[in-house]
């Protein structure tokens, strides 16, 4: 591996992110699947970093998934990401930071798109003050959440506790980067590193103390794929992507996957259950998996948040063993509790892959 | 006095190696045994890659030659070495003496009906690309009847062991895109397909052709090489082959097939050869004196080689050629 | 001369003796042992079937003693093996006639046991022992010296073998060399013992028949009393199943290595190759080594010649079959795809994309004459054309059975040594030509000629190859050729000349169209193409090569064209002959005259 | 448990680990298996071809491409007619398999 060859990529691959005051939009997934880490983003940004980030209440989901699964059309999408940017104008905001990977993409395409047909812009524009009658004006910036935290990583690893270090053995972690894929695969330009050797996870990595792995199916999707997930009986073809990154990575003995798009998570943690039910394999030591997390968890783990209250109980894979391995202290008891100290219920155990 | 230069065979090779001998100052004699000077170019109508007239090229090149002693209708019958150089007895009964000899003797065209499932000379509609070529200057042919449905067979009697040749033709590949196109104008109706292992565009320009060839003539390349021609109850012709990229058997009825026939060594001249002691390279084409810095020079003394007597070659690579024997021949004479 | 009966010198001879006359028992035993239970059932039959008695008798004398068949190739050589042969057995059956006559032994009662141990040795060292009679003298003199003539051509052979005729001979080992040295000197000792009687010659002739016995069984002479039991078992209409049992063993004993089948066999054209050859073969697989034994197995071409030509009918083609057959395959053929083939009546309706064969096509009644042309005919559309220019000028009721492509006759299969996997195309061919109603079936390639001929069952339908059915249209004046100037030399297909002897046939046809010259070697001795498909091993050049030679045997006397009856020899010849190559068919066809 | 869905095998060629036993010996005994150029000459004249699927040349490259099970299912439909040998433009001999 030529390292001054990615450099170089780094190097030819960087945007601009506007130093303050963002308007932050949500992830439909991950709000819902990984609740604790956007809480924890905006914690860590507004209180650690002291930026200022507006959430208007009145934001929708961007349209991805339903423009993804082929049931809405282009300008329906359009619409709702016109409406999106409207918010954000009569909020008083210019910088745009969304917290979804397929919205990045959404809004990356719609404002290409709009780039090259304006008469495209202006039809949308109309359908907006139509049915809202709303006028919106485009960002100046847009910017993926992972964008903000890969821009102030160094300022993070500043007030680090728990580096991404093997307590144990004083060595890096291993970690495996997974990228979303609309993240910079459309519109390479668009993201820190481009397409091949994205940069944003890995500069993460990399500020935190940690190793990253460079295995062959790096660039592979996680399989989500929008419409072969929704249907059951597709779900297989889900999973063999998943299942192929998996072996392909297991040489390695990665130690924590980080991801920063809502679908990649959730199916690389998901999966391993799955194929672990039905062949039997686990990729992680003694029977555990390989915990995959978001960057949100990553960075508040880093800066000593609880385990619990970053919600990495949501994680079927356990965590435990990362925690020990980082030397991050834990209580057992109170994995299952919920905010105030609600019993969140334990989930059934699994008959291949130890979830404790 | 000018030193006399035999040169056998009166086509490109040899007449552009006269031409240039003759700029260098000395003097070509031209052996040609048919009745006309220009070999097999002068039976082609157009070009590769630019469908240029080879009528223009033969005449300028006829014009080059004029003024030197050219022998028609002639054959060495017997050459030998002496002090000077060589000593020639020709086929009228003459005599000349020369400095050196260069063998321009060229090729044979691969008889066609040697592979017989092709079933040429068997079937009315099955022609080989040289009468192809010929139908195009006289337009006139009558197995070629308003075809609908034309194929073109690659590699016929090249890259084969079954008649005993390894070697690649290399212009056939190039020769039945630039005949797929002309068919096409010729028939704009008729589907064109063209049926090869390789399609191997070596030259300036032939990558463009090929690209022509798909998009404005919409001539069909499948990968796949005819093995088997029958004809059907309507005297059409039935193809088979595979198509290798697709992966299953195919069968095509066709009006009309054509083989790009392979180069072979010309045997006419194999007696000669073995006076002058030329062996024969792998190819069964003539041996030259070494791949790169003696291409026209043979391993006998005062004996050189040019054009397609060495091996499969265009014609920019013969008239390549024939200029390079001329300096070989020029400094073999000075330094002498 | 000497009262006593016995001297120690005896011994050695008698050891020699004892020694393999066991052998061969045991070796007898198994032999039969080994045969399957109705080849065993059939040879005992065969013993006292009074024409097999006629035939084994005339064999064992005709090929064992008088070796008739070496006569025929060269008087020298055939001379040479039954001077030695014929000449021993007559010196040991006058010395026993000789033992009674004489008897009883001068001035010594031998009695019982005794008398039968005497017996043993006595007529062979019976000069020792007592005087004979002028007339056995002189008989015992005769053929003592025919032998020891028999055995100075063997010695001059040795060192210039062209003497006989042959070129090449087999090569052999110390064990073969030294019985072979053994036997030359048995006889000129015996004569100088007998005519000196000095002992040590005594002792060293008894000494060379106890070399010669006890290493018998482990060299190639031990042919001599194997042959014999060959004879029987091949008269009796036994056919080799197994490699190296019961029937086989008996032919892999009774090869004299003799090595004429080197010369015959095409693949000798390359002198490296000729360990390629039957002679090898039968010894490497005597001698246990199985797996050179199966490659040599699988280059052979199978053409036939070294068959034919053996002096001992060595059927070593059926021993490279069971060779082939005797190593298992991981694959077993699966034809049942087969069974969607259909003729049109059975297939009318069915809409599974079936492939039908159509009969009577073209003509309203039912084809009497079926022509299949077979696999490798497909790629010589020059045959298919003339067979049905032939076919329509005779005005014969004809069809094609597989003008679309057929199914393969079955002979390929048989050929690497899969006979079993073969049936299911048999039987689709089998059905495919008795729903025709056709009464005759033409072929026009050997191989399947072969097949049909041997493995089919289609009674009531006649096989011809197309150059006998050719010569029966001109002889019935269906078809009418004229007399043209071509000079033509015609080629013999193995599978159809050395197999079925179809000799006459396409000569008398291209006699009618064309004058006829002669090969170098023809008929039996015709030299295979090179491009058979009984080979599996053989490298393009190695092939080229064997064409070449054949090519050049047939252009001796300079024909204009060659003519051959087989598909696969056209293909193969017209790579390398000089002059045109052409089917039978399509030489009728280009001189059938105009009044048809 | 029945999810209602399953992996599904790859499709991918796993040139890493394929098992190049049956080829090698094939090679052995007929060093001609390795000059083949994929004209598919043996596949359009092929006698069982007429009737099934047969292709000699994807024979070939299944071997070499670890589909050794379908390789061989394909070949037991061979009738050893021969046809595919006389009608290749690179080998001479006749192949028999394993």
């Amino acid at each position: 591996m030529i390292i001054e060859g990615k450099q170089k990529i780094w190097a030819d691959y960087q945007k601009d992110i506007p130093d303050d005051h963002y308007f932050y939009v949500r992830s439909c997934i991950r709000q819902a699947f990984w609740p604790g880490s956007e809480v924890t983003f905006l914690d860590i940004t507004r209180n650690k970093l002291g930026k200022d980030f507006y959430e208007n209440p009145y934001h929708t989901t961007c349209g991805g998934i339903a423009y993804h699964s082929d049931t809405i059309p282009q300008e329906t999408a359009m619409t709702i990401i016109a409406r999106q940017f409207a918010l954000m104008k009569e909020s008083g905001y210019e910088n745009y930071v969304c917290s979804c990977i397929t919205s990045f993409g959404c809004y990356t395409e719609t404002l290409e798109t709009w780039h090259e047909y304006p008469e495209l812009e202006a039809k949308i524009r109309q359908y907006l003050w139509d049915s809202c009658k709303k006028e919106f004006a485009k960002p100046k910036y847009l910017a993926h959440a992972s964008d903000i935290i890969y821009k102030f990583r160094f300022e993070i690893a500043k007030q680090m506790k728990f580096p991404l270090v093997n307590v144990k053995t004083g060595k890096p972690l291993k970690v495996v980067e997974h990228i979303g894929c609309h993240y910079s695969k459309m519109f390479p330009s668009k993201g820190f590193g481009g397409a091949e050797y994205p940069h944003v996870l890995v500069g993460m990595i990399e500020a935190w103390g940690g190793e990253v792995v460079d295995y062959p199916e790096r660039r592979h999707c996680c399989g989500f794929g929008f419409r072969q997930y929704f249907v059951q009986g597709n779900r297989g073809y889900s999973e063999s992507n998943t299942y192929k990154k998996f072996e392909s990575m297991e040489p390695y003995e990665p130690d924590l996957i980080i991801t920063n798009c809502p679908g990649c998570p959730y199916f690389l943690d998901r999966w391993q259950y799955v194929i672990a039910e039905q062949t039997g394999k686990t990729y992680g030591k003694n029977g555990y998996g390989i915990p995959a997390l978001t960057y949100e968890e990553v960075a508040g783990l880093v800066m000593g948040y609880d385990p619990w209250d970053l919600g990495l109980q949501m994680h079927q894979v356990a965590i435990e063993p990362l925690l020990e391995k980082m030397g991050i202290p834990y209580d057992p008891k109170k994995k299952y509790q919920g905010v105030n100290g609600k019993d969140l219920g334990q989930p059934q155990c699994p008959s291949c892959i130890k979830s404790v | 006095m000018k030193e006399n230069i035999i040169i056998i065979g009166g086509g490109a090779a040899g007449m552009e190696a006269a031409t240039q001998l003759q700029k260098l100052g000395l003097t070509p004699v031209i052996i040609e045994k048919s009745n006309a000077l220009g070999g097999h170019i002068a039976q082609w109508d157009k070009l590769f890659p630019a469908f240029h007239n080879a009528k223009d090229v033969v005449s300028k090149m006829f014009d080059n030659v004029k003024d030197i002693k050219t022998y028609l209708n002639t054959e060495v019958t017997d050459i030998q070495r002496n002090a000077d150089g060589f000593h020639a007895v020709l086929s009228n009964g003459e005599a000349i003496d020369g400095k050196a000899v260069v063998l321009a003797t060229g090729f044979d065209l691969f008889k066609a009906e040697r592979k017989q499932e092709y079933g040429y000379g068997i079937y009315n509609n099955v022609i080989t690309s040289l009468e192809l070529e010929k139908f195009f200057r006289t337009r006139k042919d009558e197995r070629i009847n308003n075809p609908k449905k034309i194929g073109f067979v690659h590699c016929v009697g090249a890259r084969d062991v079954k008649v005993g040749n390894t070697y690649c033709s290399k212009v056939c590949c190039t020769t039945a895109l630039k005949q797929a196109c002309e068919m096409k104008e010729v028939f704009p109706e008729a589907e064109v397909y063209t049926f090869y292992m390789d399609l191997r565009m070596f030259g300036p320009g032939y990558e463009d052709l090929y690209l022509k060839t798909q998009k404005d003539y919409d001539v069909k390349c499948i990968r796949g090489r005819v093995c088997e021609v029958s004809e059907d109850m309507d005297g059409r012709l039935v193809i088979k082959a595979e198509d290798t990229l697709f992966g299953k058997p195919l069968r095509m009825t066709l009006d009309l097939l054509v083989l790009m026939c392979s180069m072979e060594k010309n045997k006419s001249i194999d007696k000669i050869q073995r006076q002058l002691g030329i062996e024969n390279n792998s190819d069964g084409f003539m041996q030259n004196r070494d791949m790169y810095l003696g291409m026209n020079d043979s391993k006998q003394e005062g004996v050189f080689v040019a054009g397609t007597c060495t091996a499969p070659k265009s014609l920019p690579d013969t008239i390549g050629e024939a200029r390079s024997v001329a300096v070989e021949v020029f400094n073999y004479v000075n330094n002498k | 001369m000497n009262n006593n009966i016995f001297h120690p010198f005896v011994l050695p001879f008698v050891l020699g003796m004892a020694f393999v006359l066991t052998y061969c028992v045991v070796g007898l035993i198994r032999v039969i042992w080994q045969l399957p239970k109705e080849d065993r059932k059939q040879f005992l039959i065969s013993l006292v079937t009074p024409k097999t008695i006629w035939a084994n008798i005339r064999d064992l004398f005709g090929d064992c003693l008088f070796h008739v068949k070496i006569w025929k190739r060269n008087p020298l050589l055939g001379y040479m093996h039954s001077s030695i042969a014929f000449g021993w057995f007559m010196i040991i059956v006058i010395g026993h006639v000789m033992l009674f006559t004489l008897k009883p032994l001068e001035g010594v009662e031998v009695e019982g046991f005794a008398r039968s141990f005497t017996n043993f040795y006595y007529p062979i060292f019976y000069k020792h022992f007592a005087t004979e009679t002028p007339v056995f003298a002189f008989l015992m003199d005769f053929f003592l010296l025919m032998i020891i003539s028999g055995i100075l051509i063997a010695v001059v052979k040795k060192i210039y073998s062209k003497i006989v005729g042959v070129k090449r001979v087999t090569k052999f080992g110390f064990a073969d060399n030294m019985v072979r040295f053994a036997l030359w000197t048995i006889f000129p000792f015996r004569l100088i013992a007998e005519k000196s009687n000095i002992m040590a010659f005594w002792w060293l002739y008894s000494i060379d028949l106890m070399i010669f016995m006890c290493m018998l069984p482990f060299t190639r002479y031990m042919h001599i009393p194997t042959e014999a039991l060959f004879i029987l078992l091949r008269h009796a209409g036994l056919k080799a199943r197994e490699p190296r049992k019961g029937f086989a063993l008996a032919q892999l004993y009774s090869c004299p290595s003799c090595g004429l089948c080197i010369d015959a066999c095409p693949m000798s054209v390359n002198d490296q190759k000729s360990g390629n050859t039957s002679a090898y073969f039968m010894k490497i697989l005597r001698n246990g080594d199985t797996a050179e034994a199966q490659r040599i197995a699988e280059t052979c071409l199978m053409c036939g010649k070294c068959v034919l030509v053996c002096p001992v009918s060595i059927e070593s083609c059926d021993i490279k079959f069971s060779q082939r057959a005797a190593v298992p395959y991981e694959i077993h053929s699966d034809h049942s795809y087969l069974d969607v083939i259909s003729t049109e009546a059975e297939r009318s309706g069915d809409p599974s994309g079936a492939r039908a064969f159509t009969f009577g096509e073209k003509i309203s009644t039912k084809p009497k004459t079926l022509y299949f042309a077979g696999c490798m005919t497909q790629l010589t559309p020059k045959i298919m054309r003339s067979m049905k220019q032939i076919m329509e000028t005779a005005g014969e009721n004809y069809d094609f059975l597989d003008k679309d492509g057929g199914v393969c006759c079955g002979r390929p299969m048989i050929l690497s040594g899969k006979p079993a996997e073969a049936q299911a195309m048999i039987a689709k061919n089998t059905e495919l030509i008795k729903q025709s109603g056709a009464t005759k079936l033409v072929l026009s390639c050997p191989i399947c000629y072969k097949v049909f001929k041997e493995e089919y069952h289609l009674e009531g339908i006649e096989i011809l190859h197309h150059t006998q059915y050719i010569d029966e249209l001109v002889k019935t004046g269906k078809l009418k050729v004229g007399k043209g100037e071509v000079n033509y030399v015609y080629h013999d297909p193995c599978e159809l000349g050395r197999a079925f002897g179809v000799y006459d046939e396409p000569r008398e046809v291209i006699e009618n169209v064309g004058n006829l010259v002669k090969a170098k070697s023809e008929k039996v001795e015709s030299i295979c193409c090179g491009g058979s498909l009984g080979s599996f091993r053989l490298t393009q050049q190695e092939r080229d090569e064997i064409t070449q030679n054949s090519v050049d045997d047939l252009m001796f006397n300079k024909p204009d064209e060659i003519v051959t009856a087989c598909p696969l020899c056209l293909k193969t010849f017209s790579k390398k002959s000089p002059v045109a190559v052409k089917d039978i068919a399509e030489v009728v066809v280009e001189n059938l005259q105009a009044n048809n | 448990m029945d999810f209602g869905f399953c992996l599904s095998p790859s499709s991918h060629v796993k040139m890493d680990s394929v098992d190049l036993t049956t080829f090698n010996r094939l090679k052995e005994t007929n060093p001609d298996v390795n000059t083949c150029i994929a004209c598919g000459s043996c596949t359009a004249t092929c006698t069982a071809g007429n009737f099934t699927e047969m292709s000699f040349r994807r024979i070939l490259l299944m071997l070499q491409r670890g589909k050794e099970e379908e390789a061989k299912k394909m070949i037991q439909r061979c009738m050893l007619c021969g046809k595919c040998t006389l009608v290749c433009p690179r080998v001479s001999t006749f192949v028999r398999f394993c």
